[in-house]
């Protein structure tokens, strides 16, 4: 089985639930993983199929109560969910959902007059004991139609619009996806967690990724405030989740505080041996101010490895522990000093003015130099110190905005509210002036 | 190697070089120690490139004028490329391409197809990122200067990764056999290349023609990703019919809005230091009409000439006062004056493009049940 | 006269006064110096309000923990009522109702159709600025009480500029006749009334069913502008068939795009305060590590407590320089830091509200020859 | 004739040209008015008529050459230009135009080779030619598509854009409109006035007005870089054209130099007695600093009506020098010390806290105060400046797009290209801060 086309053991994936919200699960052997209201499922039920597949979870009655903890989601079976029911738009010419087609409507909602819940005749009770009983979420749901008092008195597009909204509350269906660097984003951002990820979209970051020209085989230098996320769009482009890449490639983050904070690759699927050697960390106060190679190779010098063998057991590892020591101050040093990186990518809310100069001056020529913000006026400061710099080639100040579309025939239109913010980009080329010619 | 996909460090003889003017003015040029590069502000031997790090600024002083030139020599991006490129077509600019590539999760495992190649922009931006890019064109002059430039790039060639193909996908198909006008090199028993794509992009008038075609090379094993780019929604409309009837999922259409800012400079202008300009020009007027008066007075008083001195002030100037440098010719950001930075949108906005149609398919949702009870009971019996 | 078409100076009883809360907790009430307005941060008694000015804050002391609490008191206008009102449905907003009624030139010479009425914000700022404002609206509920609202807001009545007629316009038309449901008061030999339109607004699910029926009441000597508000594309596209069909030309579809932002701080955090506090928590962590030592030798050597109060520091303190405040909560805006002064979208945006299709119409392209002739002799005479 | 319906003699009117273009003219009797490559014309054909008729010229061989200059465009006859070619869109069902209904199309473009101008078989002179005879642009048109070599080979779509762009060339039509206050904007935009007119745009202007509540019978304070566009807007808000209305209403302009520029007002259809009346200026320096009441009153004092009379002439000369004086100042006085007003608008690009905080302190209680700005930086500042201000409500900065959008059926979408800016603007109200009230 290959993780990145279908589900894996071990695996962290995100799932889109029925309401629209996503959950990120790790899909552990013989375990079950429970989606509240919208059901509970066992992990080897699913494993195996491609990744982007949508599942319902159905109960046929035989499941075991729990005894222990009523309120406990019981463990529902699997099935694939029909193709049919797995679309946001209708597959057929009709835009009328099956569920409406034997159902009166009316042209307009003249006739209905707001009574509130009194129309639907079932009551909370009932509902909670279709819910208990084997009934699957359409079948609650055209009971409920059938049971509605006005239901022909709203318009198809009403009538539309309640369904939409019962799916969202009885079905139980869920799509397991692939957890890539966006989805990350998405659910980051739906949690709440605006201001971790810096306001961030995938809008912004494609055009980032794009306009840093990230790939494989670049060295790229990079400041990333939002607990690794930024690293994860990068390592995704570059490598594209595989573990077993022969590419080579490497990210070297600056951090501010003493110790890097990139908390968030955990859920990504890469191994902790092909982080390290991807992705390299140093301080801020060691990029900028490294140890002397003089010093450094003054106070150790490494051993043949015959030697090294020859060595007792306490003296060995006090050999080691300098070895790791000087091997650090070898990485600072090359890194800090003797790498000329091939772009330098910053989302950091330092000031960015000094920041970007003063990491530039490790980038290579004809780089790009890419800065994320989640505010314009920060990059407009940046903007006109690096106009002053004659290393920097036209920086521009960027804004991308994504505007999603109801997507159903008939009733196109753009989504009446969005989550505000995305950010702006920064975009410049490091170059290298030259000495203005003498006069001839 | 292509010097899109390898990271260079200095100029070398016959390197494609895009050379920067002005942000609307980038030229690609092949670097020849024999040619020079003319601009309206003076000439540059390429002579003077050679051997320079990428990035580097070349000036020179110009021949009649003795005036300071200069470029800069870059070596090229897909990103780049886009905006110096030859328009042959419309092109996909990087807001829509690099959100397109992103959404659709490129990356090196990639295998994407691409139809029509049109200006080769797009197909840039998916050969420095995707494993493999299979571009078709379906018209004939186009496909020959694209595949003649993707050579000149290094993207078509044995061991490369972009293939096209001349073709008409909306009436033929994505097939690509042996005998077809395309640039692979079939093995000796090879009979059709095996697409196998994953992600799909579809810059065609009528996409809804080449859906149907899709499922003879696309990915049956994993989730494949498309997105149509069409100007207008009825186009929109149509593909969505199609992408639903041929089973395509998650449909979702969006736009992508992109605008650059410009930084500048406002003059700060306080409302004291504008009363006291207006103060100025009164007091100097009154004074003015008491000058006047008084020396209409000594005219006719016939008085000594004592006052001249102070008379003989010019009585046109209006103010000494000049806080704002009104009539001078001020440049934006003078040391002399206070200064906000401020943004300016681009004068003219790119406001449209194309509508971008996303679609999802996973063919077939069938898992190995062999496959996982040996998983399971190997890691039991561990 | 009505509260929203005279500039009123103090509060007097039974005036209709706008509560502000905050943003997005507006509320209206009716002046009445028995009651009190509460609200979760106190309560305020009408009698605070009455002849003060509007715009006055009101401020009380709260009983339990008499702390400060306020209120502003503001009078309507048709932009904050349309932040305070009752939904009764989709509600027209200011960036879309403001540029219709640019657009449409609106005026005290504006005679004006609406259909449908809704929650009556579009026709308060029509009310507003027009001459005459014919309201239709066909749900008999949301009719009775718009009727019953503009008649509070002095909108509805003899002599003032608004006509509430009830009415499904697709069905039946516009033309208001006696005995018809309407807020109309026909005179005695009155029929009908003479609408007279030169402005019109459909904010209709199905527009061409209305636009047919609205020869009857615009104007035909003149230049009618006509909009219709629509949220999806599909409904655009019947429109523009119907419009093109009866003869409105310069058709313009546009969609209005409203931001608002706030006005945020971000603190100034400088690259070298950061290497800084770096510098300073590894000093501390070397002089920690020191420390041990030495208190671990003086421990085994035995040695006298002269350098004890040097050692007793605390040892778990990181470092001393803090200059962003980490591990504190620090306002924004703290007068300890430097701000930068940024905006902020606000967190979620009104992305769509509808589109909106403009359309004209000149009824009769005629002139009146003898008029321009009589006009060009009589010139010639002077 | 009322010159609010109809065309009118020496009224302002803008006319639309087939480019898109915008020309003001001024209607004067028996004149000719010329339109460059769009034919001329005589006014005394098109008055009377109603604004927005739209006008064909047409030219049927009995027009005299100018033997003196024959580069002046000669006069045309005018025509009602026919209905069905009055439109941007279609009238019927199919999108195609009456042009290309008996044209041979492709599916596409794939047979067509770009060949330069070569493929049009006309040649420059014969297109000449046919111009100077009495071929309409319609004649010219079929002409060419006649002699187009490789026509058949475009697509409809093609072949629909060529069609558009020759008949801006070849057409000779123009609608009279209204000149509103949008229509001039939309003038000075397009003559390349940008910075003139602060990069204002109409939504912005539509929303400025809503927001500061502008109607008839207000007191406005206002301050206008524009040279009087901004109180054109305000004056046809509140009196739509109308110099007869018995509207009150006033227009206060504190301006920045010695004299007000409102020189845009001259285009208006407004009497010089109605602006006299309904514009009233003063200077900054008169506004902040406006004479003593006392020293006025002390220093003149007006006379009884018939003591007046009965002055000698060069006495009653001198009178009245002195009382236009005294009422100037009594007129400072009332402006800038005695008036409560019911709306600040400002657009201006001095200093903005500064200027708005102390013009407000002559603004009512619980009246708008809006400021338009080219930038949001420079409202910023001045949000942040209100805020700390208890005399101001709630300041919020709103930016206002409109997005036009091919409003042809088949082929909707948003116009490709646009012209950026439109500005930005504050909103806030004024309110009477309240002591706190003493601790119980």
């Amino acid at each position: 089985m290959d993780p990145l086309k279908q589900l894996a053991f071990d695996q962290h994936v995100i799932l889109r639930l029925p309401s629209g919200n996503r959950k990120i699960v790790q899909l552990k052997p013989n375990s079950s993983i429970s989606l509240g209201k919208f059901g509970a499922f066992q992990v080897n039920d699913i494993v195996g199929y491609p990744l982007g597949t949508t599942f319902e979870i159905y109960y046929d009655g035989t499941h075991e109560p729990d005894l222990k903890n009523k309120n406990r989601t019981p463990i529902g079976k699997i099935r694939l969910m029909p193709r049919s029911e797995n679309e946001n738009a209708e597959r057929n010419q009709s835009p009328l959902p099956a569920e409406l087609a034997n159902v009166l409507s009316s042209a307009n909602n003249q006739q209905l007059v707001n009574l509130g819940n009194d129309v639907q005749g079932l009551s909370t009770a009932q509902i909670e004991a279709l819910k208990n009983q084997t009934a699957s979420g359409e079948e609650i749901i055209a009971k409920m139609i059938e049971n509605h008092g006005t239901f022909d008195k709203k318009t198809v597009y009403s009538q539309e619009k309640y369904l939409k909204r019962k799916k969202q509350k009885f079905s139980k269906f869920f799509t397991a996806e692939y957890l890539s660097s966006s989805a990350m984003l998405q659910f980051l951002l739906e949690k709440g967690d605006v201001q971790r990820v810096m306001d961030m979209s995938q809008e912004s970051l494609g055009m980032l990724l794009n306009l840093a020209n990230i790939r494989s085989n670049g060295t790229y230098l990079c400041v990333d405030e939002t607990g690794g996320l930024l690293v994860y769009f990068l390592l995704e482009r570059m490598f594209g989740g595989a573990n077993d890449t022969k590419a080579a490639g490497t990210i070297v983050v600056v951090h501010e505080n003493e110790h890097p904070n990139l908390d968030l690759l955990k859920f990504s699927n890469y191994s902790d041996a092909f982080i390290k050697d991807h992705v390299k960390t140093v301080s801020l106060l060691d990029f900028f101010e490294p140890p002397s190679p003089r010093e450094v190779e003054a106070a150790f010098t490494p051993l043949p490895k015959d030697q090294v063998w020859s060595l007792k057991a306490g003296k060995k590892n006090a050999y080691y522990r300098r070895l790791k020591w000087y091997n650090n101050q070898r990485q600072i040093i090359s890194l800090a000093a003797e790498t000329e990186y091939d772009a330098l990518v910053v989302a950091s809310t330092l000031h960015l003015p000094q920041l970007v100069q003063r990491l530039s001056a490790s980038v290579h020529g004809s780089r790009p130099v890419v800065c994320y913000s989640q505010f314009k006026e920060t990059l407009l400061e940046l903007a006109h110190a690096l106009y002053d710099d004659l290393r920097f080639l036209a920086p521009s100040i960027l804004e991308i905005r994504c505007r999603p579309y109801q997507t159903v025939r008939g009733k196109l239109h753009p989504l009446m509210t969005m989550h505000g913010g995305g950010g702006y980009l920064l975009w410049a080329h490091r170059v290298i002036p030259a000495a203005e010619p003498a006069a001839t | 190697m292509s010097v899109f996909s390898e990271y260079k460090d200095c100029i070398a003889e016959g390197d494609l070089v895009l050379v920067w003017i002005s942000r609307d003015n980038i030229k690609p040029i092949k670097v020849d120690s024999n040619e020079v590069f003319n601009t309206r502000y003076g000439s540059f031997p390429h002579e003077m490139m050679i051997g320079k790090p990428y990035g580097s600024q070349i000036a020179i002083r110009t021949k009649g004028t003795n005036k300071f030139a200069f470029i800069h020599v870059l070596q090229p991006t897909p990103e780049l490329w886009t905006l110096s490129l030859p328009h042959r077509t419309q092109i996909v600019y990087t807001p829509d391409s690099s959100y397109i590539m992103e959404r659709l999760n490129c990356s090196p495992r990639t295998r994407a197809v691409e139809a029509g190649t049109g200006s080769g922009s797009f197909s840039h931006a998916f050969a420095r990122t995707v494993g493999h890019l299979y571009s078709y064109e379906f018209h004939q002059p186009r496909y020959e200067e694209a595949l003649r430039e993707f050579k000149e790039h290094g993207l078509v060639d044995i061991d490369k990764n972009v293939t096209i193909t001349h073709r008409d996908v909306c009436r033929d198909g994505f097939r690509i056999r042996n005998g077809d006008v395309t640039s692979h090199l079939f093995g000796e028993n090879e009979t059709e290349v095996a697409v196998g794509a994953d992600v799909v992009f579809l810059d065609l008038p009528a996409p809804w023609d080449a859906i149907p075609h899709l499922e003879d090379v696309i990915s049956k094993d994993e989730k494949v990703g498309l997105c149509c780019f069409s100007p207008c929604i009825e186009q929109v409309d149509k593909t969505i019919e199609v992408l639903n009837r041929y089973g395509w999922s998650d449909l979702q259409m969006v736009e992508i809005q992109g605008k650059q800012f410009e930084s500048r400079r406002q003059m700060v202008r306080t409302l004291d230091d504008a009363i006291e300009r207006l103060r100025d020009v009164k007091r100097r007027k009154n004074e003015g009409l008491e000058r006047r008066k008084r020396m209409c007075d000594s005219l006719l008083n016939d008085q000594p000439e004592a006052d001249e001195t102070v008379e003989k002030r010019p009585i046109t100037e209006k103010t000494k006062f000049n806080p704002f440098g009104k009539g001078a010719r001020v440049k934006e950001g003078d040391a002399n004056y206070k200064w906000k930075q401020v943004t300016k949108v681009e004068p003219e906005i790119k406001s449209h493009t194309s509508y971008l149609t996303f679609a999802f398919k996973v063919a077939n949702q069938i898992r190995n049940e062999e496959a996982i009870q040996r998983i399971l009971e190997s890691s039991e019996s561990k």
